[in-house]
């Protein structure tokens, strides 16, 4: 399964850097948006997937029956994708107001505050 | 402990503003006690000084790295010493008179202080650092002193010219000094001095030579590099005073003449020496005719003396030796003293022309009869100490072992051209006819003929008595040699070649004063060569550093936002390919196991991703972001992470739904970029996803090492009592993680708030900034 | 966008937000043995809130928050996950160490990370629905 | 339990979520404000002292043995960075006080600067890679949040970069922190270090270098990633400037310092050649950038990349004194660019401009005897528009 996954992944940060070179603010949000949730599958597949072994311990006993898929990226992940959302949220925020302020939805507009 | 007074002179400078507020006028004198204890020490020091050969004063600094604040007493700091403290005590009174009622003479005592302190740093310093660090603080004190009228545009200039060429000849010095540090294995003079290596013979010694001596030609203002201390004449004339006579300038020639005995005698030494002194010997006296400005004319006199100096060193014979010391006394004594009279001069008539003065004996006769023994000094005319100092220069370009005629012919040039600039200073303001001057002349107070008196009178003093100086030449011409010497120095060498150059001269030099207001138009022709000196590269320089600065930001920080993350994908895609695919290659264990549906979900999650890409409508992207972030979910689900499962769907949904708050508010797509660039960025994002692929696969494949997740797994519900071991690690095992995550949602909820609630009105604080238009 | 909602949706927010907001302090409350935990419960409630305000609009919503403003809900779920942080020390073992009590009368076990992923849900909860209702406050003052 | 350790890091969390609980009231804003900032200072000196003594302290948070559980260590670096980090959060506070609009402290103005304080002092302490992810946003969302306080057309735009490539570096950061776990199957840092020492594919080893040094170095502002640092530095209010330049960079600098020397130190030798080279060239290009603009903040924002090259050049030489240097320059940095920043501001509020070109002419007296206005007292030359130089784009 893992290497059709990381062909995906692949895909995935392709698209989004893709989207991230385009002038548009929007596309950049799009962008960013697809980058992150890349980074999680990324993290959560090198780990290495399995199938039907959610970690949990059922009622009674004191450790998982056979073997389980590592809890700990699933963790890292959770942590990642909420991150994620915060930054996201954040910055789609950001261009809206960016796009009040600047009125054109154009990245080559916004460089009045480099050289 | 003379450390500690050292640096306690940077304080006494910091504490000038409140030295002001007490003293009043008064603060000169106050300050002036300071040069004054520092020379009262040095004389205490020289009994010890000639019977020792060298006093140490140990002190560390930074003990863990090995340096030190030591000071090093011997012959040669000791006169230097004896300059800086003496010249700066007549300098600082002279400075109170000439600024008085001077709105910045706060400032200018801060930084003349500050300066003086650097100065008897630099000379004093036995560790190579210390040395490199108080230089360094010459040049910016003296950068401060000499743009001190800042509102003068010529100033600005100046004092950055001084400031930039020496500290580019900065640089240079300490390269030097690190490749004299590695090169002798130590860092500190003394050291360097007592071992017995002979650091001619190292490998290192002719790039360590050539970057300290442009260290030192850079300060000492020699040929090409001279062109700085003229223009330095913009500070106030007791700066002119200090600076050029006693201290700044010669702290070149201290360090040439510091590493005489360790580097000095060897081919390379000999030639660059005295070629390049008698070069600037002959530009500086050549030069200084032309100018009808006092204080240029004797800015360039100091070039010539700076360039006598640096040709004794050269020489490097003992008879060069003790001329060295000789003339360094007699032109630091008359430099400072005819600095101090054309303040004088320009202080009471109002200009710094010579050819605008004239008949003032008889209106400032106490300035004349200075400016006489002083300028008496200058042209080497007997008794004066300027006398011996010149008649030993002639001996010892005589006595040269190499490039002897050419020495000679150039000594003998410039002390003709010295002695009309000299009578030129003396004879020309104060005989002949009166002439209307833009202020009615008047004798300048006390305070400002106090120090060129006193120092026109030592050079008289030391003329006559040449005994008295006799104990701080041998100390000084023993540090210089490196070996124990009796030299002393006397009035008459009996009637020899150096005395009949000297009568030749005399004469000839006060013909070329009487001709002198003929001889300037034909001077005047030279002009235009002068575009294509020395300084007209150092201004090339600097304008076309600016320029290329300001192309390098307008090409580099260019504010277009994709050319940014280009470069920064391009690095890190560069690097990348180069370790997995040059340097070395992926690992991939292949084996696919899959079942339909999955390949269904995943197809599906990168068709989203792909889609959202290409689709051309707003809502189509907003779609397939949400379907992607469906498939994402499904995966997790699929593959054993129900929480995860149902944290994706959450959050895309609420993603989505600002999305769809927000995306409306904007434009629809528009599409902006060309073909070529949307190809180029398609190559780019490729590559990365390509490289991605690879690494998941390689770091997949690696199965090495068990994780730690085992531990966890184990434990949870025995000692952490859960048994969702991912909540479990959440909570517990990693809940730091999840607390900081906890206050990232916080923060940007505060974000999004602020931002979309922020109020201009309420902005306004208990004082604001004043806004202005941008204009960057 | 404001108080667009048809009749089902108004219909739907009406009932299923006290369903949504009960089950996701169930989800809470088992998250420590079976799926959810505090972010997942945290994003229900905030998506029963979210929903309830596409329904009704912000100042409906505002009425039933009453006088508590998300910005109250963050403060008090950050200051619970700091608070859970600290009984640990008291017993002389590392910050964030787990300490359990059992709370005699309903034999609930009380715990820190109990605590802790409380001051998650309300954090989430009071993060994501002062979003939310910020975003769509401004879009109402707008034309 | 050595509490010193974790409490440079919670107290901060602590002071701003009471204050984030009081958002409706200035005062108690202001007073939790600095009193947060005095407590920091103090804990921040007990673990200096603490670490002084013992050479390192370590503490497992919840009390989970060490590669399990997160642990937080203090070694003398990190110590002196939390110290350095405490006293300029004290002053910056201090300073806000007389210089933060209204505005800005009802909207969370030092809640925001207690959390990037957090953050910070979160990021030098961990011993945990993906938890140094985390510090790191927490440190960047607040000043996401500090950055666009205030709502100016120049800070949206300057934190659009800012956002955007800030989170590229992140993102480039957690892909490697999942690669690393793929590769190795621990996040604790020295226990990475352990295993990467014993990794047989050397080729992932040095892709992780590459990418944690790419990641950081984007933070860090190193050539040629620097491009978000003069794109916004000089946008925000002068003493959130002030902190950024303070702070931010430096966390870069010290994580490429930890990472470097603790887990990486096997393959140094091809990645210090490249190092080398990007620390020369930073330190060269930005001066040169800084020599082209005359607008007071933007030659800071500049030459702060100026400056980190030499952080860099003394990791890229990798010997002791040379590492012991480039932390000598990050010190050193963290006060003088903090104090220049906040310099700039007061010479707004004397001259009303940030412009070099339009100083100088005005002689302001400042009332009473202030140092910091001792440029205008004095006057030096220094502050006069520069002639001769190439005309401002």
């Amino acid at each position: 399964m893992e290497p059709l996954m990381a062909v995906a992944i692949g895909i995935l940060y392709a698209t989004a850097i893709f989207m991230m070179l385009r002038r548009s603010i929007v596309k950049l949000v799009i962008g960013l948006m697809l980058l992150s949730n890349a980074a999680n599958l990324l993290i959560f597949t090198t780990a290495g997937m399995t199938r039907g072994a959610p970690p949990l311990i059922p009622e009674g006993m004191s450790a998982p029956v056979g073997n389980v898929a590592d809890p700990l990226p699933q963790a890292v992940v959770l942590t990642a994708i909420v991150i994620a959302f915060s930054v996201l949220a954040f910055a789609v925020v950001l261009i809206r107001r960016a796009y009040e302020v600047v009125k054109a939805d154009d990245l080559d507009k916004m460089k009045e505050t480099d050289t | 402990m003379i450390q500690l007074t050292v640096i306690a002179g940077f304080i006494l400078a910091a504490t000038v503003p409140l030295l002001h507020r007490w003293f009043g006028e008064r603060t000169s004198l106050v300050l002036a006690l300071y040069p004054a204890l520092l020379a009262v020490w040095l004389l205490e020091q020289m009994p010890e000084v000639l019977a020792q050969g060298n006093l140490l004063f140990e002190w560390q600094w930074v003990p863990s790295l090995g340096i030190s604040l030591t000071f090093m007493l011997d012959g040669l700091a000791l006169l230097f010493g004896l300059l800086i403290s003496v010249i700066g005590v007549f300098v600082l009174i002279y400075a109170g008179g000439y600024l008085r009622n001077h709105t910045d003479l706060p400032r200018f005592h801060i930084a003349l202080m500050a300066f003086m302190v650097s100065m008897f740093g630099l000379v004093l310093a036995d560790d190579l650092l210390t040395l490199f660090i108080f230089w360094e603080l010459t040049s910016i004190t003296s950068y401060l002193l000499i743009g001190f009228n800042h509102d003068d545009l010529e100033a600005r200039k100046s004092a950055r010219q001084g400031l930039f060429v020496t500290v580019a000849g900065g640089l240079a010095l300490m390269a030097g000094l690190v490749l004299l540090g590695v090169a002798s294995g130590h860092w500190s003079l003394s050291e360097i001095r007592a071992d017995d290596t002979d650091l001619r013979e190292h490998a290192l010694y002719t790039p360590l030579l050539i970057c300290l001596l442009i260290g030192a030609f850079t300060k000492s203002a020699q040929f090409p590099f001279h062109f700085w201390l003229p223009n330095a004449m913009a500070a106030p004339t007791p700066v002119s005073a200090y600076l050029h006579s006693a201290t700044m300038v010669k702290a070149g020639i201290y360090l040439l003449a510091r590493l005489h005995p360790e580097l000095g005698g060897t081919a390379l030494w000999v030639t660059v020496l005295s070629v390049v002194g008698g070069l600037t010997m002959f530009t500086g006296a050549f030069l200084a005719i032309r100018f009808t400005n006092v204080k240029k004319l004797l800015a360039y006199s100091t070039v010539m003396a700076l360039g006598a100096l640096t040709m004794l060193l050269g020489i490097g014979t003992p008879a060069a030796m003790v001329a060295f010391v000789a003339f360094l006394m007699a032109h630091s004594l008359y430099k400072g003293s005819l600095f101090m009279v054309a303040g004088a001069l320009d202080h009471s008539t109002g200009t710094k022309d010579v050819t605008a003065m004239g008949g003032l004996r008889s209106l400032m006769p106490v300035t004349s009869v200075i400016a006489f023994f002083a300028a008496l000094s200058l042209a080497g005319v007997p008794p004066l100490l300027g006398f011996i100092g010149k008649e030993l220069m002639f001996e010892a370009a005589l006595g040269a072992n190499a490039f002897q005629l050419l020495l000679v012919l150039l000594a003998f040039a410039s002390a003709i051209l010295t002695i009309a600039v000299a009578a030129i200073i003396a004879l020309r303001p104060f005989y002949g006819p009166r002439l209307i001057t833009p202020r009615v002349p008047h004798e300048a107070p006390l305070s400002m003929l106090l120090g060129p008196g006193i120092l026109a009178s030592l050079s008289l003093l030391l003329g006559v008595f040449p005994g008295v100086a006799s104990d701080l030449t041998a100390a000084t011409v023993t540090s210089l040699t490196g070996q124990p010497s009796d030299a002393y120095l006397s009035l008459w060498h009996g009637f020899n070649l150096p005395l009949l150059m000297s009568i030749i001269s005399l004469a000839l030099g006060f013909l070329a004063f009487k001709r002198w207001d003929r001889l300037r138009p034909k001077l005047a022709l030279l002009a235009p060569l002068m575009r294509y000196g020395p300084e007209a590269g150092y201004e090339a320089l600097i304008d076309n550093i600016a320029r290329f600065s300001v192309w390098q930001t307008k090409v580099l920080q260019n504010g277009y936002m994709r050319n940014y993350i280009l470069v920064m994908l391009l690095t890190l895609i560069g690097l990348l390919i180069n370790s997995i695919l040059v340097r070395h290659s992926p690992l991939i264990s292949f084996s696919l196991d899959v079942r339909f549906y999955e390949v269904m979900v995943v197809g599906t999650l990168a068709m989203g991703a792909l889609f959202a890409t290409l689709t051309r409508s707003r809502l189509g992207a907003v779609v397939s972001v949400g379907v992607m972030g469906l498939s994402i979910a499904l995966t997790f689900i699929f593959f054993s992470a129900p929480d995860l499962g149902i944290t994706q769907l959450l959050v895309e949904t609420l993603t989505v739904m600002l999305l769809v708050l927000v995306l409306f508010r904007l434009p629809r797509f528009t599409s902006f970029s060309t073909t070529l660039e949307r190809v180029r960025d398609g190559l780019i994002a490729g590559a990365m996803g390509v490289l991605i692929c690879l690494l998941i696969l390689t770091a997949w494949s690696i199965d090495q090492f068990a994780p730690i997740s085992g531990y966890m797994i184990e434990n949870s519900a025995p000692l952490a009592y859960g048994r969702n071991i991912v909540n479990v690690i959440l909570v517990d095992y990693r809940a730091l993680d999840t607390l900081g995550e906890m206050f990232v949602l916080a923060l940007a909820a505060i974000g999004v708030i602020a931002m979309l609630k922020f109020d201009h009105k309420s902005s306004q604080g208990p004082r604001t900034e004043r806004k202005e238009p941008y204009d960057g | 966008m404001v108080k667009s909602g048809t009749v089902i949706l108004n219909t739907a927010a009406r009932f299923l937000m006290p369903l949504q907001l009960i089950f996701s302090v169930f989800l809470l409350l088992r998250g420590h043995d079976e799926p959810g935990g505090g972010f997942i419960a945290g994003l229900v409630a905030a998506g029963a809130f979210t929903l309830y305000m596409f329904a009704f609009g912000v100042s409906a919503t505002r009425g039933i928050l009453r006088m508590i403003d998300p910005r109250d809900l963050i403060g008090v779920g950050l200051l619970l996950g700091m608070i859970s942080v600290v009984p640990a020390w008291f017993v002389g073992e590392p910050f964030m160490t787990a300490q359990w009590w059992t709370i005699p009368v309903v034999d609930f076990k009380a715990s820190t990370p109990l605590i802790f992923d409380i001051g998650v849900y309300l954090a989430v909860l009071g993060a994501v629905t002062g979003m939310v209702m910020s975003l769509m406050e401004v879009d109402k003052d707008e034309p | 339990m050595r509490p010193e350790v974790a409490l440079p890091v919670l107290l901060p969390l602590l002071s701003g979520a009471i204050s984030l609980l009081f958002w409706r009231s200035r005062p108690v804003q202001r007073f939790i404000g600095i009193g947060g900032n005095l407590a920091l200072l103090v804990v921040s000196l007990w673990l200096f002292v603490g670490v002084m003594e013992e050479g390192y302290i370590t503490l497992e948070m919840g009390g989970w043995p060490a590669p399990f559980g997160i642990v937080l260590v203090a070694d003398v670096l990190s110590a002196v960075m939390v110290l350095m980090t405490a006293i300029i959060g004290l002053l910056m506070g201090i300073y806000s006080l007389a210089t933060t609009g209204r505005g800005h402290e009802k909207f969370g103005y030092y809640p925001l600067m207690h959390l990037l304080l957090a953050g910070v002092a979160g990021a030098f302490l961990t011993g945990d890679i993906f938890n140094l992810y985390v510090w790191f946003e927490v440190m960047l969302v607040a000043s996401f949040a500090l950055m666009i306080l205030g709502g100016e057309r120049a800070q949206m735009e300057g934190a659009i970069k800012y956002v955007t490539l800030n989170l590229l570096a992140s993102i480039i950061f957690l892909t490697a922190v999942g690669l690393t776990y793929g590769t190795v199957g621990t996040l604790n840092m020295a226990d990475i270090a352990l295993r990467l020492d014993a990794a047989e594919h050397s080729g992932m080893v040095e892709v992780l270098a590459v990418m944690y040094m790419v990641a950081f170095g984007i933070k860090a502002a190193a050539f040629p990633l620097f491009f978000w640092l003069p794109a916004s530095y000089h946008t925000p209010p002068v003493a959130v400037s002030a902190l950024f330049a303070a702070l931010l960079t430096k966390v870069g600098v010290y994580s490429l310092f930890r990472v470097f020397t603790l887990v990486f130190d096997q393959s140094m030798d091809y990645l210090q050649d490249i190092m080398l080279w990007a620390a020369a060239i930073t330190m060269v290009t930005g001066v040169l950038g800084a020599a082209a603009q005359f607008e007071f903040r933007r030659i800071l924002s500049f030459h702060i990349v100026s400056q980190i090259g030499y952080m860099l050049l003394g990791l890229a030489l990798n010997t002791p004194l040379a590492i012991a240097g480039g932390v000598f320059a990050v010190l050193h940095n963290m006060v003088v660019k903090t104090n220049l920043f906040l310099i700039s501001g007061i010479t707004h509020r004397l001259l009303g401009t940030y412009q070099l070109k339009k100083m100088g002419a005005s002689t302001v007296s400042a009332p009473g005897w202030q140092w910091p206005s001792f440029f205008q007292r004095f006057r030096w030359p220094v502050f006069r528009r520069y002639p001769g130089s190439s005309p401002n784009s």
